[in-house]
């Protein structure tokens, strides 16, 4: 079991060098097939997720949630993905008509990108880059240029709006989540994140790393628009924000996108700070699911419970708490660090 | 002590330029000790002076202590400072030191309730460590240095009482005529620096031994010789000295008689190695001195401002000394010069007592019967007179002998004849001031007039003390002792005759008996004469239109010079800024137009010089390497 | 002369910068040219990673693409009030235009020249294994003053930035 | 085959697509971005020259990293100064902005 997906792939370029192509050329497809993998399966999570989440939700607000379509409503998703593909593709006439297009598709082709570094198990990892943590958070800052477009190209005013909103909120997040993980790399001493599961073999970095997985948490939060931080869509002040204008398949865009990005942060946290995929029994793969969900479970949590925040009390909340709380962090990391190397431990 | 001293000589200076930047700097306020601290200092000075001369007269003559210090050194260039000690400096260290310090105690009597005692005092220290400096300085340079030192004291001590237009005038008038002496001064000294790559003396003798062009070495000693022409009013820069009698008398004591003035006549003395090797620099010398003599007695003959007539006289007696070097006969120069600076500055401290007890009164006319209120002051007054016009055995007529003797003995009789009536004319115009003013009939302000305090009245003394016996150390009494020790190889030194003593002594007696029968008897009318000789007393009277001719000369020549200069300046060197500051304006008004306040264009003009230097480069490389 | 896929790499990259970047000065909405100038960015990032300077890439497009190209689409938005779409045109003096085409002709011959003629002194080599060390070693070591000074440099920058949008405080 | 000098190349005519955006365009927002082309242009040729000629060694990628600090600074600034100058004139024409003139 352990090794299934690894043997999997083995077979599979075995097969194709068989047919006569070069290494490198298999390789190559077999990143490609990886590639297609990754989308299916995480498109295919997302209905499960999306199913979940309404449950959640109504679990906390103690009503029943989707219970019609199948067991629990479990095919409520599916056939909501219908509906929207087979909804008529407006686009409103005043808008930036090439912008507007666009903006849907880079937006779930930057989600989709961070997965090549993530790693789904043990040797489970598309590219192990040595800068592959880094990889992570440049890519993920470009999804705010996809919601600039969006709200720009739409040519509405709510639209705009919540794209200059999230604009500003992903840009601020930005800084304490990037600051945040840099303790953690200092910890692990690189940047590579197949060195730093290995650094969790004996203790995971959420024990040694409390503040920064805290601040991590927040800024993960704000920068993926989730509730409480979702002012960009704000549904009761803005009408949906930047995807106001959007419907059928462009929206369902968005919001795969959305949850693929909320799938991709809680894996990196879980690999970052929860150990990854080490832990006893389960097939490594297995152990990273488990570790995700665990994560996005309390991502549902928050955004259920907490109420929404002002935009202002958002800003200086990034500005003036998590920027110097983990600035602090670096600082006392370094300090600990050194001390440990001074106790000689 | 010797042993200290002499190579630390450079304390005699260095003591009143304390005093002067203690009273300068704080003691301002308290005119009594800036006073008391002046005198103090120039005491000092006056000791260390008198160990030096024992050290110098005690070792054998002709020894020469020469301390010195490299003060700037660079490729071609070496400048020392230093100190040269010999039997010339120590006379001149006494000379100064003694005269300085009676003429500080006398101006405690003088100054008194002059609202500037403190800053006349810091002057005077001034002046006092400036002229020791110049006295003791081993080369050309640094003498340089403090002669327009004693120049600038000179000047301040003119202007001293700045409220009066004459005194200004005179202060800048004294100033501006050395300017012209000092010129050429520096010119000589330049010129030697160059020719021998040394102003030492010591140095510059030994080189001038081997020295052989002569025709480049007169016009250096000509332009040497400026300096003492300006610093000593030798004839036609003479016009200074006179005016200069607008200072403070115990300031013309002692600078514009005794010290500052000789210092031209130091000067020869010192560099006399030069003169001596071009006779027609000491041709020049001769006739200039004696010119002056004789110029500055006879115009002393008319004039009634009792300092000016002293003033003359100085002017005569230094043409006196300036004949004595240019005829060769250095030691009877130095020796004219130190008997003259006593007696000399007897005289003038005598007027200044005059002068105080009338009152500021300056003309002789007006005085009269002052040897029954003021005694002293006539004695000592007396004493001074009979030594300048060189009755024996005062000090003047040893010195005045000797010149004479020179004169004779180098052959120059036509100078000797000169000599020999300035001493007549001198011995007449000192009487013609005794008479008139100590012995005739009492004057309206010499009524109140009364002797002053001992003050005054002790330096009298002590000068005339001196005045009469100062002649006797070179006299054949003494063996010639002052000879003997200033006697340098160059210089000629001729047996005293008792010819040339008798011969002088009853031309002086003679000018004696003339002033007598003229303003005491008045066998002989003064006014008449006056009549009689009516064109020659205004020449006289009016000092040869020296004064008129130069303002003349000033507003025709200067004036005209400077009409052109003005013409040139305003439409060539103007004409030629304008010019530029036009092209500049229209280059101006012309570039202007790239300046259309846009950032691209300016971004457009930095580019195209990068590519311009770009394409260049690549075109040399192109052209260079291809 | 073979083709590496390494080439064929180059090549797009090179063209879709190329495009990019005229995109940038020849679109008549400066949206499009900031959207644009995002995809020059991205290509030049491209382009550092095939240079195997992957940090470098990622610092492009965390700082370039994310965020100065945010801040300058942010910017626009700002100052935009009129209808975007003649917003990026050329300037109106045709003079200043030529010269500046001539220039920049000038320019990319001259250079184009010197590069093409020049014996680079290449040196063919794998590249270090730790290229983000040494750059960290580099960092906090020779290069340490200008790092901090680079760190002043930008809070000025920032600090100055607010000052300067916000505004001088109202005088009351 | 790909070497340096089409890199160098590349890095030319990125360059020179943005001196003629700076010299040519009228917007200040537009000659801001311009100037970002040249300094990325600057940088490709760092990153390049870094890889083949001194491939062992990471300076050139320093420099470049350091060129991007700058020019954050300078997009901060510069983006600072032009709403700033837009709050006052209304108007990020740089043809308007001729205050300087002559």
């Amino acid at each position: 079991m352990e090794h299934l997906f690894i043997n999997i792939a083995d077979a599979f370029t075995g097969w194709l060098m068989n047919l006569g192509l070069s290494p490198w050329w298999a390789d190559l497809a077999l990143l490609v097939v990886q590639w297609i993998c990754i989308v299916t399966i995480v498109t295919a999570n997302i209905t499960v997720l999306i199913w979940l989440e309404r449950k959640v939700s109504g679990f906390f607000q103690e009503r029943l949630g989707p219970n019609r379509l199948g067991p629990f409503g479990c095919f409520q998703t599916i056939a909501d993905a219908i509906k929207l593909l087979t909804k008529e593709d407006i686009i409103p006439s005043a808008a930036d008509k090439l912008v507007f297009r666009t903006a849907p598709i880079f937006f779930i082709i930057v989600s989709v990108m961070l997965y090549v570094v993530l790693p789904m198990g043990d040797g489970m990892q598309i590219v192990d880059l040595d800068v592959g943590l880094f990889f992570f958070i440049s890519v993920g800052s470009l999804s705010t240029i996809c919601l600039l477009m969006a709200g720009w190209g739409s040519n509405n005013k709510w639209s705009l709006i919540g794209a200059m909103r999230a604009v500003a909120q992903m840009i601020s997040y930005e800084v304490p989540l990037a600051l945040s993980l840099i303790g953690v790399v200092m910890i692990a001493g690189s940047l590579r994140l197949s060195n730093i599961v290995a650094a969790q073999g004996n203790i995971w970095f959420i024990v040694l790393q409390p503040i920064a997985f805290i601040t991590y948490f927040i800024a993960a939060t704000a920068e993926l628009n989730r509730g409480p931080f979702d002012m960009p869509e704000a549904e009761q002040e803005l009408t949906g924000g930047a995807y106001t204008e959007y419907t059928g398949m462009r929206w369902a865009l968005f919001f795969l996108a959305e949850y693929t990005n909320l799938v991709a942060v809680s894996a990196l946290m879980a690999t970052v700070f929860l150990g990854g995929w080490q832990g006893p029994w389960l097939p490594s793969w297995l152990w990273i699911i488990v570790k995700t969900y665990v994560i996005m479970m309390v991502f549902f949590w928050l955004k259920w419970t907490f109420p929404r925040i002002r935009m202002d009390q958002l800003m200086s909340f990034s500005w003036k708490f998590l920027i110097p709380v983990s600035l602090a962090n670096i600082f006392l990391t370094g300090a600990g660090i050194h001390f440990f190397k001074w106790m000689g431990w | 002590m010797f042993e200290f001293i002499l190579p630390n000589a450079w304390l005699i200076p260095l003591v009143p330029v304390l005093a002067f930047a203690l009273i300068g700097l704080f003691l301002h306020r308290w005119p009594k000790i800036s006073a008391a601290l002046s005198i103090f200092s120039i005491a000092i000075a006056f000791i260390l002076a008198l160990v030096i001369a024992g050290g110098v007269f005690s070792a054998p003559a002709g020894t020469v202590y020469e301390f010195s210090t490299r003060w700037l050194d660079m490729p071609g260039l070496q400048v020392d400072m230093g100190l040269l000690i010999d039997a010339l400096t120590a006379v001149m260290l006494l000379v100064v030191t003694t005269v300085a310090l009676l003429v500080q105690i006398y101006s405690l009597g003088y100054m008194k309730g002059d609202p500037g005692i403190a800053s006349y005092y810091a002057y005077q220290s001034l002046f006092a460590a400036s002229m020791l400096g110049l006295v003791i300085a081993n080369n050309l340079g640094q003498m340089f240095v403090f002669w327009e030192l004693v120049g600038i004291c000179s000047y301040l001590l003119i202007g001293f009482w700045f409220g009066k237009y004459s005194a200004r005038n005179a202060a800048i008038k004294a100033f501006i005529t050395n300017r012209v002496g000092d010129f050429g001064f520096l010119l000589a000294i330049l010129f030697l620096q160059i020719m021998f790559g040394t102003l030492n003396f010591g140095e510059l003798s030994d080189s001038m031994a081997g020295f052989t062009n002569m025709t480049i070495l007169i016009p250096v000693a000509i332009l040497l010789f400026c300096g003492p022409i300006g610093k000593s009013a030798q004839f036609p820069l003479h016009v200074w000295l006179p005016d200069a009698m607008e200072g403070p008398t115990p300031v013309s004591a002692l600078i514009h008689a005794a010290t500052m003035v000789a210092a031209g006549v130091y000067l020869v003395a010192r560099a006399f190695f030069i003169f001596s090797a071009v006779p027609q620099a000491m041709t020049v010398i001769a006739v200039i001195g004696g010119f002056t003599a004789l110029f500055a007695a006879t115009i002393a003959l008319t004039q009634n401002d009792i300092k000016r007539i002293l003033a003359y006289s100085t002017l005569s007696q230094l043409g006196y000394m300036m004949m004595a070097m240019g005829i060769g006969a250095m030691t009877a120069g130095m020796f004219h010069l130190m008997t003259h600076a006593f007696f000399k500055s007897l005289l003038f401290l005598g007027a200044g007592s005059v002068i105080v007890a009338m009152h500021e009164e300056q003309d002789i006319w007006k005085m009269g019967g002052l040897y029954k209120k003021m005694p002293i002051t006539t004695w000592t007054f007396i004493i001074g007179a009979l030594a300048l016009s060189g009755i024996p055995p005062l000090s003047g007529f040893w010195s005045k002998d000797e010149i004479l003797l020179g004169a004779l003995a180098s052959g120059h009789i036509g100078l000797y004849i000169i000599g020999a009536f300035v001493a007549f004319l001198t011995a007449l115009y000192m009487f013609r001031l005794i008479f008139v003013a100590f012995f005739g009939s009492n004057k309206a302000g010499a009524e109140k007039a009364q002797e002053n305090s001992a003050v005054m009245t002790v330096p009298l003394i002590i000068l005339a003390a001196i005045s009469v016996v100062a002649g006797l150390v070179n006299s054949p009494l003494m063996h010639n002792a002052f000879g003997h020790y200033i006697n340098s190889p160059a210089g000629i030194e001729p047996h005293p005759s008792l010819i040339i003593m008798i011969s002088s002594t009853v031309i002086a007696l003679a000018g004696i008996a003339m002033a007598w029968l003229i303003y005491q008897k008045q066998v002989i009318s003064a006014e008449d004469l006056k009549y009689r000789f009516e064109g020659i007393y205004k020449v006289l009277y009016h000092k040869y239109y020296i004064d008129e001719i130069y303002a003349w000369l000033g507003a025709r020549l200067v004036d005209g010079m400077a009409k052109v200069l003005y013409w040139f300046d305003i439409y060539v060197v103007n004409g030629f800024i304008n010019a530029i500051a036009y092209v500049t304006a229209i280059t101006g008004e012309v570039l202007k137009f790239t300046e259309d306040g846009q950032v691209q264009t300016y971004a457009l003009y930095m580019f195209a010089g990068i590519v311009l230097l770009l394409v260049s480069a690549l075109y040399a490389v192109y052209t260079v390497l291809i | 002369m073979t083709v590496s896929l390494n080439d064929l790499v180059f090549v797009a990259m090179a063209l879709v910068i190329v495009v990019a970047a005229t995109g940038v000065v020849m679109l008549k909405n400066i949206v499009h040219s900031a959207l644009s100038l995002i995809l020059a960015f991205v290509g030049v990032a491209g382009i550092y990673f095939q240079l195997s300077a992957g940090f470098i890439g990622l610092v492009q497009i965390m700082v370039y693409a994310g965020a100065i190209s945010v801040l300058i689409i942010f910017a626009i938005m700002l100052v935009m009030d009129k209808s975007v779409e003649k917003t990026n045109l050329f300037s109106p003096n045709i003079i200043r235009l030529l010269a500046g085409m001539g220039l920049t002709f000038l320019l990319f011959v001259t250079l184009g020249v010197s590069i093409w003629f020049t014996k680079f002194p290449v040196v063919p080599a794998e590249g270090p294994v730790d290229a983000v060390g040494m750059l960290a070693n580099l960092f906090m070591g020779d290069y340490v003053i200008a790092f901090e000074t680079a760190a002043i440099l930008l809070l000025v920058a920032v600090i100055g930035a607010i000052i300067l949008a916000k505004g001088a405080e109202d005088k009351q | 085959m790909i070497g340096l000098t089409h890199y160098l190349l590349l890095g030319t005519v990125v360059f020179c697509i943005g001196l003629f955006g700076v010299l040519s365009k009228r917007n200040a927002i537009a000659v801001l971005m311009s100037v970002e082309l040249m300094l990325n242009a600057v940088n490709i040729n760092f990153v390049a020259i870094n890889k083949f000629i001194t491939p062992n060694d990471v300076t050139g990628q320093l420099f470049s990293i350091f060129v991007i600090v700058v020019a954050a600074a300078e997009v901060a600034v510069g983006l600072a100064l032009i709403i700033s100058i837009y709050r006052h004139r209304k108007s990020v024409d740089l043809n308007d902005f001729n205050l300087l003139k002559w």
